[in-house]
Formats: C-alpha cells, structure tokens, sequence
C-alpha cells in the first residue's frame, strides 16, 4: 500500500460538490526542544468590580472569561476584590503555604528513598488550597482531588497524621489500604480521596444537599482539574447544582496540565474551564490561582451566595502545574524545560510574600526563620510518623485487609481471612 | 392482614420507613409528583413533601453519585434507577465509590444507600427493558445485592436494606409486581391477592438480608433461584411431579451458603435458576460454591438453566425467558443422570 | 416521633452563626386540576439577524438565549433567517409532515388493538425531523432518539419497513428484537435506536470524526430530548466536539417534558438549553421548534458552519410535546388537560399550512385532498405490512435469535441454540 | 527473531496495524505526543501523525461512545483506558452500545473497536490501580474479552483483536509488561528477554482470538489461567513437583471449551486461578462449565485461587496476590483429595 493511500483524508472521494470535512488536534504551542513560551495567553487588563452576590446570571458573564486579581504585578492591591484581610491572617496564610511546600519537599525526597511507594505534590498551587480553607468555615466538607493537601494543612491538620498515611504504617488510619496522598479526615472536613477522578464532583453536591435538608450550615466545596472536567462527574454536579440551587463550591483547578495533555486537550482552547458554568446558569468566576487574596476574595464571595440561597457558584483557579505530575511521572518528556520558571502568575508564595513586605509587614529574615522552623517542625513531624514504620516495614496487620467491606464481616470474608491465616 | 401487590409493598416500605426515620429521603426520575412509572412511590410526595421524595435529572450516575454524598453526610437515600437496563451509567458511582468508600476511609466515611431498580423481562420490554444484570453486583465487594420474589419478602428485605449500614442494590423484578407469574404466559394472569405472600403487615417489620428462604421442601433435588424465577421453579417442580427442595435465595450477596448447603447434602442434586445471561451470571457462582461445598455429595452435575447469551429479544421473548418446561426438564435431567 | 421532628430542615441546629442552608425543587406551574398556564414563557420580541457563519464567539452568544423565528403570529415571513424555500419545498415539507402524523395516528391505533406492544408519537415536533432531513443532505447521518420517526418520512423511506419492525413480524429488520420505533435504516442514514437515552449523541460525533478522517463530505446530526442534557453522554459529546473541532449537528429537541417530569428537572428553569453549548464554547441557537422554516434556516446555518469547517452547533428546537410519552403513559397524572392546545407556538402543520395559505400557494381544499391521500397511502402500507405479520402472528424464527450477537456463531450460541431445538 | 518486552510487542502491533490499514486509528489519554503512560504508544504520533494517533480527554466513557461512532462509520479505532480501575464511566457504552448495536440494527451496524487496558495488582497501586473487572466483561454478550501472558501472544491477540469485526476488550496484566512475574516478589525481577515467549516477529502476525495454549502439558491436575496468573501457576507447578497441566486461556470469550474439557478429562483435577475478586469471578464460570462437562471425570472438588473479595489493598498486595504458594498448597490439596 502506497504511503499517500495511508494519508486517510484523501481516501474518500468527494464527489458531493462540498469540501471534505474536516476535524482538529489541539497541540500546545512549545513541546520539549522548543523554548517555553506563555505569550498566548492574555491576561484581562480590565479589572471587573466585586458583584453583589445575589446578581443575575446576566450581571456576572463576564466573570468567567475575565480573571479576578487582588495582587497586581507590583505586588500592591489592586482595590476591587480586595478582602481587606489583617496581616496576622495574610502571615498564617504565608505560613500553610509554606509549610505544603516544606511537606511536598520532604515527602518527595521519601519516596525517592523508598519510604513509600508514590507521591504528588501541589508546587506552584498551594494558594488555592490554603487561601480557600481560610475563607471557608473549619467545619465545611470539603471534596479535594490528590493535588489539595493544602487544605489539611490550613486546618492545622497534624502532619504526622498525613504522613502515616503517606507510608502505610501501623498508623496510618487507612490501614494501609490507600495510595499515598489519598487523605481522608472527617474531623478536618476532608472527604476521603478516591483516586477516580471527578466523582467526588456530585458527591460534593449530594453532601450539600443533605446538609440544606438538615437545616444545617455547613457548606460542601469540592476540586477537580482541569483534565477532569471532560468526565462525567463534572456535568452530573454542575447540572444538580444548578436544578437544586445547592449551597456548594465547585472548583476547577486548570493548572495547564493533565499528566501529559495540555488543557486544549479538555476544551481550554476554545473557552475558559469557568464558561462551563455558564450553560447551566450557574456564575462562573475565574480567578488568578496564584493570587493568594483573589483566591479567598472570590471563595468568600461564592460562601456568601451559597448562604444567601443563591446556590452553587463554579470557580476556575488559573494557575501552573510547577513539578511532575506525580513522582511517577517526568514532564520533560512533554514539555519545555523551565517553563513554569517563566509562568506569567508567578510564584503564589512568592507573591504573598513580596506583598507582605512591601506593605511592611514581613522581612527576609522573618521569612528565613520561618522556613528554618517548618523545615524543623516537617523534619521533626517525619521522624515521629517513620517511627511507625515505612512501606513495607511495620504495618497495620494483614488481617485488617478484610475489615470495612463491610460494616459487619460477611461469613465469606471471614473465611477467607481463615484462609490467609488470621 | 392486608393483601398487597408488590408495588404496595415497596411503597408501604417506603412509606414506614420515611415515617420512622427523617434521615430517609427518596429520589429518582418520575417518582415525585407522578409516582414512579410503576408507581412505586405513588402518594409518598404528597405525604411527605417534595424535600423527601422528588424528581430527578435523567443522569443515573448523578442520581447514585448525589446520594453517595447524602450518604456520607449521613441520611439514607433511596434511589430509583428507572429499569436496571439503565443502571450502567451509574456503575462507576456503585462500584468505585459507594462499594469502596468505608474501606478507603479506614471506616471513616460510608453509603448506606439503597438503590431500587426493576429487573427481568417478560413484558415485551427488549433489549432494553428487560436485564438482570445481578451478577454484575454480586462481583463487586462492598455492596450487597437482593432480589425479592413476592411481596411480603419484598417490603421486610426493603426495610432492611434502607437500614442496613452497607450500599445495597436492590432489584425488583417487575414481572411480579401484580402477581406471582409462573411463566405460563399463555394463562390467564394471576394477583398476589389470595397469595400467602401477598399477605403483608402494615407497619414496620423486617426480613434480614443474607438468609435465603426453603419455600418448598423436597429431598430428590435442591433447586436455587431467586425473584420471578421462584414461582417458575415452584411450577416446575409441581408439574415435573419431582419432589425439588425450592430455595428462594432473597440476597445474593452475602449469600446464604450454609442453608443452600445443608439442602444439597440432603438431596445430592442441585439445579441452579436464573433469567440473566449464563456466561458469568450468578449461577456461575452458585455452581462454583455447591461444587466446592458438596462435591463428595453430588450424584449429579449440578445444571443452570439460564436466559440464553444473547440480548433479550422482544418478539422471542418466551422462547428466550427459561420457563417452567425447560426447568422441568433440567429437573428431569438430574434426576435421570 | 413527633411529626415536627420529621421536618428535616430543623432537626440540626443551626449554632453557627449562619443561616440554615436551603435547596430547592423545581415544580411546574400547573400540575392537573389547575388550569393550564403559558404566561411564563416569554417570546423574545427582538430579532436577532442571521449571523456569518464563521462568527465568533461572543458574537454568536444572544443566540443561545433568543428564540429564532421565521413565521411571526401572522403567518407572514420575518425576514433576518428567511431561508426563501421554493413553494414546492415547502408543500413537501408539508406533506412529509402530515404523512407523519397520520402514519403515528394509525400506529397508536395498531397499539390499542394490540398489533404491537408499545408505540410512541412525535406529535407536535414534526416540523423538527422533517425540516432538519431536507435541510441535510440525504446521505449526512441521522443519530436520532426515539421521536425523530419524521427524518425517515421526509426521506422517503418505505412506510412498510417501518411498520414490519413496528409490528415486530416476518419482514423486521430487525428481527424482532426491538423495542417498537426502535428503527435502524442505514440507506436513509438513519442509525440504529438504542433504548438507552443519549448514547447516540457522542457516537454522532464519533462517526462524524471518522468522516472527516477519511476525507468524507458527509456530516452528521444527532437528536436527544431536553431530559437527556443530564445523561454523561451529553457531556462527552460537547466536550469532543469542542475540542476535535467536529463537523457535526447536536439537536436539543426541548418539548418541556421528560415523561412526567417537566423541563426545570434537567435544568430548564435556570436557563436555555442553548445555553449549555455557550460553556463549551460551542455556537448555541435557540429555534422554535414549531416553525418549520425556522428549524430549516437554523439548521442549514449549523452545516455551513460545519462544512466551513468551524466545528459543532448545539441547536435547542423549543418545542411541545402535545401527545402522551408513550403508549404506556398518561399524562393526565402530571399535566393538566388541554395544555397542548394553548401551546404558545402553535402547531407546526398548521403553521406551515396557514403560511402557504397566506402567500396564495396551498388552499384548504387541497390541504384536505392531501390528508385523504396520505391517509390512504398509511392505509394501503398498513394492508400490506399487516400481511407479514402482527406481533405474535408471523415472526422471524426464534433461531435467529442467536444471530448478530457476534458476527460469527461462537460455539457456545451454537450449542445454546440447539439446546432451544434449532 | 527480536527479543521484545510486552509493552514493545503491543506498540509493534499498533505499528503494524496502522501501517497496514489506514481505517486503524489510536486514542486515549496521554496515549498521543507522550505515547502513553506506560509508554504503548511512544512513538506512534511521530510515525503516523496526530489526526492517527492522539490525546483524548478524561472521559472514558466519551472514548468508547467516540470509539463506537467511529466503528459504526467503519473505521477500527483502538483506544486505551489507562487502566482497567477506569473502565467503569464507559460501561454503559461498552454493555448497552458496543456489546450490542448489530445485534439491535440486525446486523446493519458494528462497533469493531479494540478497548485496551492495564489490569491487575502487584505494583502498589491500591485499590483505584490494580483491579482485574474482566468477568463483568465476559458476562456482557457481544463483547469479547482478551488477556494475553506474553509478548508473543500479546502481539498476536492485539493484532486479531484490531482485525475482528466485533468489539474486543484487551486486557494487558500491567505487572508482566516487563518481564514474566510469578509471583516471587521477593526475588529480583526477571526480564523478557531470554523467555522463548518474548521473541516476537516485526513483522504482522495473529494469534486467533478463543485458543487457549497448553503452556505445560501435564498429567495430574488442570490449572486454568490467564495473564500474569499464568507464569504463578507455573512457578507453582514446578516448585509443588506436581504434574500440573497449565492452560492460559488468553481469550475468555469465546472460551476455548474444547481445550479445557479434553485436559480435565485426562487429569480429572482441576484448579482455576485468577487474581480479580472470587465472588462471581470468571473461575466462576470456568468451575460451572468444568463441572457440568466433565463431572463424571472429576476426582476432587475444583478449586478457585483467587483475590479475596476486598478491593486490592496497598501495602497489603503481596498477602492479596495470589502467589505460587497459594496455588501450591491447592495443588496438593486437589492431588491429596
Ligand atoms: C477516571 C480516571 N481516569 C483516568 C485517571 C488517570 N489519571 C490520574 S491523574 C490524571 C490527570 C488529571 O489531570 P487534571 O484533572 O488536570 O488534574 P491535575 O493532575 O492537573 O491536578 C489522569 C488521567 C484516573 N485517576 N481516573
Ligand atoms: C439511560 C436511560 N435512562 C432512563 C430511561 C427511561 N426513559 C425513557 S424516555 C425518558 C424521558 C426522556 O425525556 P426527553 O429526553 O425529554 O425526551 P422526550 O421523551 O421528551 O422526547 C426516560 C426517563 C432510558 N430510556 N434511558
Ligand atoms: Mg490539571
Ligand atoms: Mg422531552
């Protein structure tokens, strides 16, 4: 067979009168080899006010193709989403992130030892996390994909308790049973990770529901990533959301990247991930991910709506995957080297930073001592959780494998743990 | 007592338990206002209020995602999928999330959902209206599964799925919602009316999951099957004059091993019953169970008679449905061997 | 228990400082007994004119929110998307419709006298499949729901065949195995009917994919009702066109009903299920469905988009379903009596007839003529489908049961099928 | 003849296929420019450009309904699922569309699509990357269901797979990618090359889909297996000094019945390993079909080595996989019976 007959759009003659059809790949614009380049992506130069939370869907359309800024490029605010936040809080605010970050550091470096089996990081996202557990209540259920530890470490969740997990000890309250990463803390308000991704999505959406059916308070806010709004999840809860007016937060976290697909591989070429909002008549708000004020100014304002009974509101946090994907993972192999270096929002924590001092409120030298002491208090936290062992030395007892299936153990299960000998 | 069809019987379950405990709530495409297109839920919005018991989107996977969330909170929904057929749009919910989640949480989090959905053919519903797809379930470990096989067992076994801690996929074959059909299709239908188990209390009561029921005692064969399939065998053994020991199994999972294998050491003969497909339906495991259990008392090969491997045709529909003559010879074929 | 307790909205206590939450259902305005009710629904009065078909965007989103119209209340033509059909287009676009109400008028009746187990109408909506197949060319492909019987009228597919597999006798195509309506004719570009709702909408975009992969001129079109948007399939279908860029057409046939349940359970309260292309960045056009010249207008304007090769059109036809779901459903449950005839836009026939009327091409006389001559024509097919069979009586052989399950007979079907005795 | 690992053999098949038939086209997630994430696909983009080979998005379930269209159109898509964990969200349009359009179009439309998939544990996944769902597969009829042990035979079976006009789920056991694992998790990994199986032809080739291969012959009892489960059994075999006869079924559906039937006729033992859960696994299956044909043959219970019915525990794998010598101990079981 000829090389041209392989060329499969030429092997059907058209002979109708009208063109062949044709159909389009979306590919990113610099791959490995080439320079990074983030000059396609235009930040919106006007500054959209902060809407009154009950406007109508016509009032906010331009929300999810604009991007909601509090810090601007001088690190000054800029004034119409500021939050007004007190520097003691913009200072724990510096502090969680950077404690995820130490976290992430250490816990990658654990498993490049082999202390445990996988890890994924959030670099480059711990705004998001952090700045949205801040302006939630302690006790909203939140619904995180893997790349939110961020939020159990705002809560002031004890790390050692995270690491356990992270090593499948004898401590770890998933008994082992988890991939690292995959959390769950119900006295945090952090749903247990699933590891299928999106179906926490409706879940989130479900959980709320049956709080407004409590008459209860407590709001859910759930995460997905950009990649992960292709899947069916996602629809099923903007659609609940919107048929049930549910008090619940449901954000997109579009850092670029799924794996190795660029968000055009999703549907981020041709619109934003918050105009997905907008078919269901839900507001859609797109914020600067990096921007640590925009992040909690925008999450309060979407609290507020719900709590209002205006119902769900669809954040899309625009920011960069910043390492792998996973500890699995590679990247150079799919994209330029150094390109988050060159991301046009920068360094969250960074930003955060640079803020705080230039409005006197922070030095380097505080910022230095604060590194030393997470960096202790993350190395500190690591000897007590390998105390308990690491992957494959002291776990939790094999026999526990059977247990949780069920509620109760099923005569069948009990057998086959006779089987295994316990 | 009061004489009630199986769709009163459901409804009376949801009724009670909507009654007793506020933490039950009810949705699913058609069942508010309307009532269900079997009429399952019919009178319970209006008695409880469109919080309790309403309408949902035409998304399956929404439906069974949005009350493992409710689960997790804490209530114990109900959900209807309209018919089993459509039940696949939600197996990821089911089987990736509702059956797992106690286990990934350590305990922390749970589903006590329960999931109602009719099965079975025999109502010209083709391809499309008419699946079993039991086996499926059963597969998946972390939910329960149940199918009912009159009205009395109907109503307890609903009650004590809404009550049970686990996620449980509960099926009700439709074929027998009006009445105990036999699979003689070609006779005039019966009404649970005037049945033993067309009898059912008003109030709260329960039948416990995972024990199976000998509705017929025999001692020359053991036969299992479970919903519409029940009163197909009951005919089979009346007619074939085989004197079968009918057990209604009621839950698949977790299975009442120790009553099916009290029975096949009793007979030595086994006949297994279903209407799914055969390749990997739950028959398949029932065989597997007897065989490991019994084999020294076996003194024939334990035989399936199942729905064929192929869709389930509309217009061939009998010849596709294992009715009473196939069971009967199946019967005779064991007792011959 | 006290019946108070039972509310469930107060039985968690509200300590929060916050509100307790809320959700809510939709209800329709008019439930049975009431009397029927239209004020709701407001017909845009501005026209939008009919854009260039590679607009972009933002210049194409009014139109997923206004409703296109070509003939106003009085009959007459409002000229932004006069499609200026030759009179003899519009009389055969007539009388494909008036053919498709009496073939489903007589079908119905063959359901009640117990020819066939089930049946279903499009009563109402035959402007829709019969104008979007003459605007199509005849070998674009047809991914129909259950309601689009039109598109096999309109292109002249035999009446009998379509009876045969309605009938479920000798001559069925299908071979008995589907349900009633459940039609598959792929020389009319008329894909097989699935039973299960919606999974035909990505399959469209699929097979369009494959099309223009082979450097094919034929596109493809694709049908689900209002209810189906919740289903996944809906979802993936947006999602893949939006980002392959696909030639095909994706029809939302909204005729407010969702067997009982009414259109704000999918999500039509909210807003426009037009709407729901605008997330995906896809162009949304809202039809009246009920104007033939309308549906035809939009939808030519759909596939010179797609033979431009701008991708996707999402195209919500607003329309009524005036009779029952189907033969098993009673709408008298859950809508008040004679809701259809108030209709806000009318009858598509009727409309369509009123206009040639107007413009002095059509008279009552022949209108009359015609509807005895399609009757007959129904008739005659009738006779003679009858003549091979009537469910129950005159079937194809249970042998061929075992068919088309795979390709080939595997032995274990082969052994099934003798154990059934053939 | 080139010394291949698994993953090398499934890419040079695609090669292959996409050269010789201009209707084969390749997506799924990652699968593109990166070539997969356990790398299938590397190189095939470059080599065939990207309207052949692409990225899709997180939608399992849009692929296989994309996939589907495209079979109807004619074409032969291959898509992959990243892993078998992930098959769920595409269940409806494998079961309800794929598994089913000839049948329902009376033959006038096919779905001949390969779905291919990463299965099975023992590479600390945890319970969302280990998971072994092909029963639920082979219980869908109008699907086949492939899993091969190899890198010969994984060639050979994706390329009959592309080629076969009805839709084929591929399972490709993730642990056996790259070398011939059996169990000994303990001892250091041994490669392809140098198994007489990891020679592999470039060139075109088949293995016909429902031929299951005596890969040791043997006397005494029958072991039934696939996947990675087969180089255990063997392990098993030659460390029990039982004379087993190890069978990898590499098709379950269509089951090579004959091949089966004729071994347990001669040993009149037999045993069935596999890793998924055991409820309603395919051993299922394979023991009612063993019992029902050779029952007069059978001199010991059959046994099932499976996963237990948990999901797939992390640090847990190795007391969940089902190694040498738990197929061992039933081995000698069966032999002492
Ligand atoms: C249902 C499902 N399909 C596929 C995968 C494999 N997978 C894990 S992460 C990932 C990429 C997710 O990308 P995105 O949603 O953008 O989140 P991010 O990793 O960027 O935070 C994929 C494909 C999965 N875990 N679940
Ligand atoms: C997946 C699936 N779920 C449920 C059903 C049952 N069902 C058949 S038609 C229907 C209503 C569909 O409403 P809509 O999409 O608005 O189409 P319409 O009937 O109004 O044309 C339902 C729920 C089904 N056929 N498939
Ligand atoms: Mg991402
Ligand atoms: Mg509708």
């Amino acid at each position: 067979m000829s090389s041209a007959s392989l060329n499969p759009e030429a092997s059907v003659a058209a002979d109708s009168g009208h063109q062949p059809l044709r159909f389009y790949v979306p590919e990113p614009k610099c791959r490995p080899g080439s320079a990074p380049d983030f000059s396609g992506i235009q930040l919106p130069t006007e500054v959209l006010p902060r809407p009154p939370v009950d406007a109508s869907q016509d009032q906010l359309h331009a929300y999810a193709y604009g991007l909601i800024r509090v810090l601007g490029d001088d690190h000054k605010i800029i004034d119409e989403w500021n939050p007004q936040l007190d520097a003691n809080v913009l200072r724990k605010g510096l502090r969680s992130m950077l404690l995820t970050r130490i976290y992430d550091q250490r816990m990658l470096r654990a498993q490049r030892t082999g202390k445990t089996s996988f890890y994924m990081q959030c670099t480059g996202e711990e705004a998001i996390a952090v700045a949205q557990a801040m302006a939630l209540e302690p006790d909203d259920m939140c619904f995180p994909s893997y790349r939110q530890q961020g939020l159990l470490i705002a809560r002031e969740w004890p790390l050692v308790d995270m690491m356990c997990q992270v090593y499948n000890n004898s401590e770890d309250r998933m008994k082992g049973r988890q991939l690292p990463v995959f959390y769950s803390a119900k006295k945090a308000g952090f749903f247990s990770i699933s590891g299928n991704l999106g179906t926490q999505f409706v879940q989130a959406v479900g959980w709320a529901m049956a709080s407004a059916y409590k008459g209860d308070t407590r709001l859910a806010a759930a995460w997905v990533g950009d990649g992960t709004t292709a899947e069916a999840d996602f629809h099923y809860a903007l659609t609940f959301a919107a048929v049930y007016r549910v008090p619940v937060l449901l954000n997109v976290v579009n850092n670029q990247w799924a794996i190795s697909s660029f968000q055009g591989i999703a549907g981020g070429e041709v619109t934003t991930f918050a105009a997905r909002a907008v078919g269901y008549g839900l507001p859609g708000l797109r914020v600067d991910g990096n921007d640590f004020l925009a992040v909690y100014a925008a999450t309060k304002w979407a609290i507020a709506r719900a709590r209002a009974g205006m119902g769900a509101t669809v954040i899309e946090l625009y920011t960069y995957r910043a390492a792998a994907h996973s500890s699995s993972d590679d990247p150079s192999g799919y994209r330029p080297e150094g390109e988050g270096a060159l991301w046009p929002l920068g360094d969250p924590i960074e930003r955060l930073k640079q803020h705080l001092i230039a409005i006197g409120e922070w030095s380097q030298e505080q910022h230095d001592a604060l590194t030393s002491e997470l960096t202790e208090e993350v190395k500190s936290a690591g000897k007590e959780a390998e105390s308990f062992g690491t992957l494959g030395s002291k776990g939790t007892s094999p026999s526990t494998m059977f247990d949780d299936v069920y509620k109760e153990l099923p005569q069948h299960l009990r057998r086959q743990r006779q089987q295994l000998g316990y | 007592m009061p004489s009630m069809n199986m769709i009163q019987a459901l409804n009376s379950a949801m009724d009670v338990m909507l009654e007793r405990d506020p933490d039950v709530l009810i949705f699913g495409q058609d069942v508010g206002y309307f009532g269900g297109v079997f009429r399952c839920t019919a009178g319970l919005q209006k008695k409880y209020g469109s919080k309790r018991v309403f309408d949902a989107p035409i998304s399956e996977g929404g439906i069974v995602g949005a009350a493992v969330g409710m689960g997790a909170y804490g209530l114990r929904p109900v959900v209807e999928i309209q018919f089993a057929d459509y039940i696949y749009p939600a197996m990821d919910q089911l089987t990736s999330e509702a059956a797992r989640l106690r286990y990934r949480s350590g305990g922390e989090f749970s589903a006590p959902i329960t999931v109602r959905t009719p099965c079975g053919g025999g109502i010209y519903g083709g391809q499309t209206h008419s699946q079993s797809p039991e086996a499926m379930f059963a597969h998946v470990c972390g939910l329960k599964t149940v199918m009912p096989s009159n009205p009395y067992d109907a109503k307890g076994l609903l009650i004590a799925a809404i009550e049970d801690d686990d996620p449980v996929v509960f099926f009700e074959p439709k074929r027998i919602y009006n009445g105990p059909f036999d699979g003689h299709h070609d006779r005039p239908v019966k009404p649970w009316a005037g049945h033993a188990l067309g009898e059912v209390p008003d109030g709260y009561y329960t039948v416990p999951l995972g024990r199976a029921n000998v509705l017929r005692p025999g001692t020359a064969v053991t036969v299992l099957c479970y919903g519409t399939m029940v009163h197909v065998c009951l005919a089979a053994a009346a007619e074939s004059g085989i004197d079968a020991e009918v057990i209604d199994l009621r839950t698949l999972m977790p299975l009442d091993l120790e009553t099916i294998e009290a029975s096949v050491r009793k007979t030595g003969r086994c006949v297994i019953v279903h209407e799914a497909t055969r390749t990997c339906g739950f028959g398949a495991e029932l065989s597997a169970q007897v065989q490991e259990a019994c084999f020294i008392h076996l003194e024939a090969p334990i035989e399936r008679v199942t729905g064929w491997d192929t869709p389930y045709p509309l217009a061939h529909e009998w010849q596709y449905f294992p009715g009473p003559a196939r069971v009967s010879e199946a019967l005779t074929r064991v007792m011959e061997f």
